[in-house]
C-alpha cells in the first residue's frame, strides 16, 4: 500500500484535467457520479476490443472465456462487500433497479394487505417510490421514520415504530443530500430482534467507506458503479441466500431458467434467477476493475484523507455567515449540503459553474427532506479521495464572488 | 418593433459585453432584481411551469389582437432569462409568436440556458409561451392563461 | 456511400483478429452479440475520459453537455427506426427489460382476467416468460399461434385466433434460431383491424435490416445494442406515444417524477417517466455511434451481401448429406441453424470451437420451438456484414472434419 | 488404486498427445462411444443434471464401504469425460470422493470443461457426486442415488 498522494491519484482520472469556462475543472458533484481511473477505461476498452462475446450460452472459446471473467467480477464484488457467498452478488442496471427488484420480488412474495414498510425521512427518491408503489399495489401502509434537524435517525425512533406487521425497513447507509452516515448496524440489528429483514441503500456509501454485509448482517445491500468509480448501468443487489432463494423471479426472459415449455417453466438458482437478458457485460468487467482500484488505495486511507477534506470544506464554510450548512451530524461522509441566505441554490450553482466549479443543486432527488427543511434545494459539494484541499479553497473563493455578484 | 427588432436590440447592447461572462451574467442578475414581474398574490400554483429546479410562474393575457406576457421566478438568473424573453415577445401578435426563432439567446452567449436538462425553465416557458399563442391563435378572442 | 468491402470493414472491428485455438478467429455467433467497431469503442472511452457526468440533474457544465449528448442520442435511434418523435424512445437495459416493461406497465393498464395475450411458437424465451408471468398474475391466457416446419408463421393462423378478448400481440420480427422474417406488417395490419396493439421483438432484425415503425404501424418495438454493433446494458423499447402516455410507471426511483411527497407524486412525462435511475449514459451515447456506423454502410448494401453470404452458406450446407436445416422460409435474414444427423448439437460446436469457428448450440432460449423439432437444439452459425465468402468455406471444412471425427 | 494414482495414470497416458487436441479429442470421443455407461431404460428424468446443454444423468451406488458411479450422456464428448471422472472416483470411500481435487482435468488439458458456463455439464457432474457422496457419508448404511 503506497501512501496516499492526492497528487498522484489525480492523475488517474483524466476526465479531471480540463478546463471548464477557462477554469480548472474543480469536480465537486461526486455525489451524481464519480470518474473513472484510467485502469478503468482500458478494462473496457480492452473487452470490447479483444475479449466481446456472449456469457453463459457458448461453448465456443471467447463465450468461455468471458464467462469466467464475468463470474470471476463477481467474486470480486463479493470479497468487496464481504458477502458469504458469490451467489449472493446479483448484478443489477444500478441501486435504482436493485431497489425495485427487491420491492417487487421480496413485496410479491412476504407484503400482503395491512403489512407495514417502513423508510426514513432522508431517503432517495430510489428508495422512497419503490416502497410507496409496492404498499399501493398491496394495501400495505408505508411508515416514515423521522429525524432530527442535524439530520440524524434515532435508533429508538426507528425501533419504536416497528409492529408485528413491518415486513421491511429500507433505509440509507449515507444520505445523499446531508452525508449522514446511519447508524445502520444498530438498526439492523433491532429489527433482527422483530425478525424484520433489513435492506440498505448504499449508493452513497461503497465509495467512501468499507461495507461488510455480514459483520452489518444486512438482508439486502444496494449500490451502483458509477458512483464508485466504475462504468455506467451497472449495479449491484446482495442479498443474503435465503431471500434470493425464497423470492420469485423479477424480470424473466433468457437465461433465467432450467427448462421453458408453454406449461410451465423451471428457473435457475440465484443470481441467474434474477439476471434476465444479456446482461451489461463490459460493465461487470469495469466494475471489478474499479474495485480492484479501490482496494489498490484501501479504506483506511481513503476514510482519513476525506474526513481531513470534510472538516476543511465545513470549517471554511462555517466562518461565512451567509451560509448555513445542512445536515450537522457527527457522523458524516465528504457531502457538504449548504444554502446561501437570501440566494437560491440554483443561482449560486450557475455562477460557480462559471468558475469552473462543478456542484449540484436541488432537491437531490430527496423532495420530503427538502420538505423538512421547508427549502426549496440545496447547494451540494459532494468529494471524492482525488479532490484537494486547494480545490477547497477556489471553491470558496468562487462562493464568495457568486454570493458577491447575485446579492 | 418586431420581434426581430427586439433581439437585434438585446444582440447590440450585448455585443458591448465581449467575450466577458461576468458582465452578461450582472446584466442578467441586475434584469432579474429590477424587474418585480408578478406580484407574490400572483403566483399562483397553477401558473407554475413543470420541470425546473427553479420555480417559474407564467401569465400570458390576448386581447383579440396582440398577447402580452409576464412571468417570474424564484432564481434571481432564470428571471432575468424570463425577462428577455419577455422583453422580445410582450405585445406581438400569437402568430408572430409562435413563429419567432428566438435566435438572440444563442447570439448573446446564454445559449447555455436553453439546454434540456430539466434543471432549467428557459426551454419549458418558451415552449409554454408558444402553446399559448397557439391557443389565442385558434380561439381568436380575448383570454387570459 | 462507399462501395461495400468486407475486407475493409473487418479492418473496423478488431475483435475479428485474433486467434482461436491457433487459428484465426471465425466469429459467427452475431446472433449472440456483434461485435462492435473501432468508432464504438472510442465513443465509449472518449466518453469515460473527457465527458463523464450525470445527467439531467446538474446545472454545471459537463453534466448540461452530456445530457445534451444524451438526448442526441435519442434523436439518432428515433430516426435509425424512424418514429415520429424522440419522446416515443425509451432506453432501456436490452430487449429483456423492453419486454419486462410493456408486459408489466401494459398489463397493469389493459391486461385483466379473462384477457388473451398472443405469441408464436417461435419466440425467444425473452419474448414468452414475460408474458407467461402476466398470464398467471391477472389471470388471462396465452394464445400461441403455430409455425410450419419451414418455420414460418400464416398470417391467416394469426388473424385467425385474434378474438375480443384478445388485448396484445407479441411477435418476433425475425426469428434468431430459424432466421425467418415473419410477415409482421401485414399482421400487425390485421391485429389493428381487431383494435388490437402488436409489439415486435426486433433483437434480431435491427442489425440485418431497415426498420420503420411507421411503416409498420408498430405499437411497441424493442430491441438491444450489444447485437448491432453497440455496447452491452442498452437497448430500446420504441413505444407509441399514445401508449407511453396511457401506461403507468414500471421501474420508480429518481428521475421519474415532477413532484414527491410521502402523499402522492406527479410523474414526469415519457421517456422520463420510464427510465428511473441514473441511465446507462455511456451506453446511449456508443449505440448512436453504431447506428451512424450502420448508417454510413446503410442497409441496401447490408441486406444485399448479407443475403448472399447467407444463400452460400445455405447452398454448401445443402450439398452435406448429414446435415438438416432447421429454418427452410424463403424470407430469411443472414443465419442459418442445422443439425447434423446422429451428433448431438453439443459435440459439433466443440469440435469446430477447436478449430477457430466460433457458433452457437443449444436451444438458443427457444425451447418450445425445439420441442416443435423434436430436437434438443441446433448448431447455429448466425453472420454479420464482416464476414466473408472464404470464412464460410473454412467453416464448412471444419464441420466436415468434425462430422468425420464424431462419426 | 487410490484416486490419485488414478489421476496420475490418465495424466501419464495423455502425455503421449503432447500439444495435439485432435489425439486428445479422439481419445474422448472413443471412450464416449465405446461405453454404454446407462441403459436407455435407466436414464429417468430424476437422474437429470441440470443445467447442461447435453443431457446428463448420473447413477450412484453405496453398498456402506466403497461409492461406485455410472453417469451417461446423449453427448459423446460429454460421455468421454464423464467416463474419465468416473474411471478416477469409481469404488471410492466417500470421504475420498468429497475431497478429491481431481486436478487432472486441468493436467491434462481439458480444464475448458470446467468453465462455470451452463452448456457443460462435467462441473454439475462432479458437484452432484460430491453432493451425493456427503449424502452417503453423514448416512452411512448402503443407498441408491
Ligand atoms: C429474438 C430475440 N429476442 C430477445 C432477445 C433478448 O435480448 P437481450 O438478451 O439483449 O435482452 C434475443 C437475444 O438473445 C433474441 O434473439
Ligand atoms: C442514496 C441514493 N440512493 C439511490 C440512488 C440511485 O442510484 P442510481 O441512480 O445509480 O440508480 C442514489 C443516486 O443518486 C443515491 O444517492
Amino acid at each position: 500500500m503506497a501512501i496516499f498522494n492526492p497528487i498522484d491519484i489525480r492523475k488517474d482520472f483524466p476526465t479531471l484535467e480540463q478546463k471548464v469556462n477557462k477554469h480548472n475543472l474543480i469536480y465537486f458533484d461526486n455525489g451524481a457520479t464519480a470518474h473513472k481511473p484510467k485502469v478503468v477505461i482500458n478494462s473496457i476498452q480492452e473487452y470490447y476490443t479483444n475479449k466481446n462475446s456472449n456469457i453463459h450460452r457458448g461453448v465456443h472459446t471467447l463465450s468461455r472465456q468471458i464467462t469466467e471473467a464475468y463470474e470471476q467480477a463477481r467474486v470480486t464484488v463479493q470479497h468487496f462487500v464481504n458477502a458469504a457467498f458469490s451467489h449472493e452478488i446479483v448484478f443489477t442496471k444500478g441501486t435504482t433497479d436493485s431497489i425495485n427488484l427487491v420491492a417487487y420480488s421480496f413485496g410479491k412474495r412476504f407484503v400482503k394487505a395491512g403489512d407495514e414498510v417502513m423508510i426514513s425521512a432522508m431517503e432517495h427518491h430510489s428508495n422512497i417510490l419503490p416502497w410507496m408503489q409496492l404498499c399501493e399495489d398491496r394495501g400495505a401502509s408505508l411508515k416514515v421514520v423521522p429525524i432530527n434537524k442535524a439530520g440524524e435517525i434515532k435508533v429508538e425512533d426507528f425501533t419504536k415504530l416497528i409492529t408485528d406487521r413491518t415486513k421491511l425497513v429500507a433505509i440509507t447507509h449515507v444520505s445523499n443530500t446531508l452525508g449522514t452516515i446511519n447508524p445502520i448496524k444498530e438498526i439492523i440489528h433491532n429489527a433482527h430482534l422483530r425478525n424484520v429483514p433489513v435492506l440498505i441503500d448504499g449508493a452513497q456509501a461503497v465509495p467512501h467507506l468499507k461495507v461488510d454485509v455480514q459483520d452489518l448482517d444486512a438482508d439486502f445491500y444496494c449500490f451502483s458503479a458509477h458512483k464508485m468509480f466504475g462504468p455506467t448501468g451497472v449495479g449491484v443487489l446482495y442479498a443474503k441466500e435465503k431471500w434470493l432463494n425464497e423470492m420469485p423471479p423479477y424480470q424473466s426472459g433468457g437465461g433465467i431458467i432450467q427448462t421453458v415449455s408453454f406449461e410451465g417453466v423451471t428457473y435457475a438458482p440465484a443470481p441467474l434467477k434474477f439476471e434476465a437478458g444479456t446482461p451489461h457485460i463490459a460493465g461487470g468487467i469495469g466494475l471489478a476493475t474499479a474495485i480492484n482500484y479501490i482496494n489498490q488505495i484501501g479504506f483506511e486511507q481513503i476514510e482519513k484523507y476525506e474526513n481531513e477534506l470534510l472538516n476543511y470544506a465545513q470549517s471554511q464554510l462555517h466562518q461565512m455567515e451567509e451560509v448555513e450548512i445542512i445536515g450537522q451530524s457527527e457522523h458524516k461522509a465528504a457531502v457538504v449540503s449548504f444554502i446561501v441566505k437570501g440566494l437560491h441554490p440554483y443561482d449560486v450553482g450557475m455562477i460557480l459553474d462559471k468558475y469552473g466549479v462543478a456542484v449540484r443543486t436541488g432537491h437531490h432527488c430527496t423532495q420530503p427532506l427538502m420538505d423538512y427543511y421547508k427549502i426549496p434545494g440545496t447547494i451540494r459539494a459532494s468529494l471524492a479521495f482525488y479532490n484537494t484541499f486547494e480545490e477547497i479553497d477556489t471553491f470558496v473563493t468562487a462562493l464568495k464572488k457568486a454570493i458577491k455578484m447575485l446579492s | 418593433m418586431s420581434i426581430e427588432e427586439n433581439e437585434k436590440e438585446i444582440i447590440d447592447e450585448f455585443n458591448i459585453f465581449g467575450d466577458d461572462w461576468e458582465s452578461r451574467y450582472e446584466y442578467i442578475i441586475d434584469l432579474g432584481k429590477s424587474l418585480p414581474l408578478l406580484s407574490d398574490a400572483e403566483k399562483h400554483d397553477n401558473l407554475l411551469i413543470k420541470g425546473c429546479q427553479s420555480k417559474m410562474w407564467l401569465k400570458t393575457y390576448f386581447d383579440g389582437t396582440l398577447m402580452s406576457i409576464r412571468a417570474d421566478s424564484d432564481a434571481i438568473i432564470t428571471k432575468g432569462m424570463a425577462a428577455l424573453v419577455i422583453r422580445v415577445l410582450n405585445n406581438h401578435r400569437p402568430e408572430e409568436i409562435v413563429n419567432a426563432p428566438l435566435n438572440f439567446i444563442d447570439a448573446i452567449g446564454l445559449k447555455e440556458h436553453l439546454s434540456p436538462t430539466r434543471a432549467n425553465g428557459l426551454t419549458s416557458l418558451i415552449k409554454q409561451i408558444k402553446l399559448d399563442a397557439l391557443a389565442y391563435l385558434s380561439k381568436g378572442s380575448s383570454e387570459t392563461k
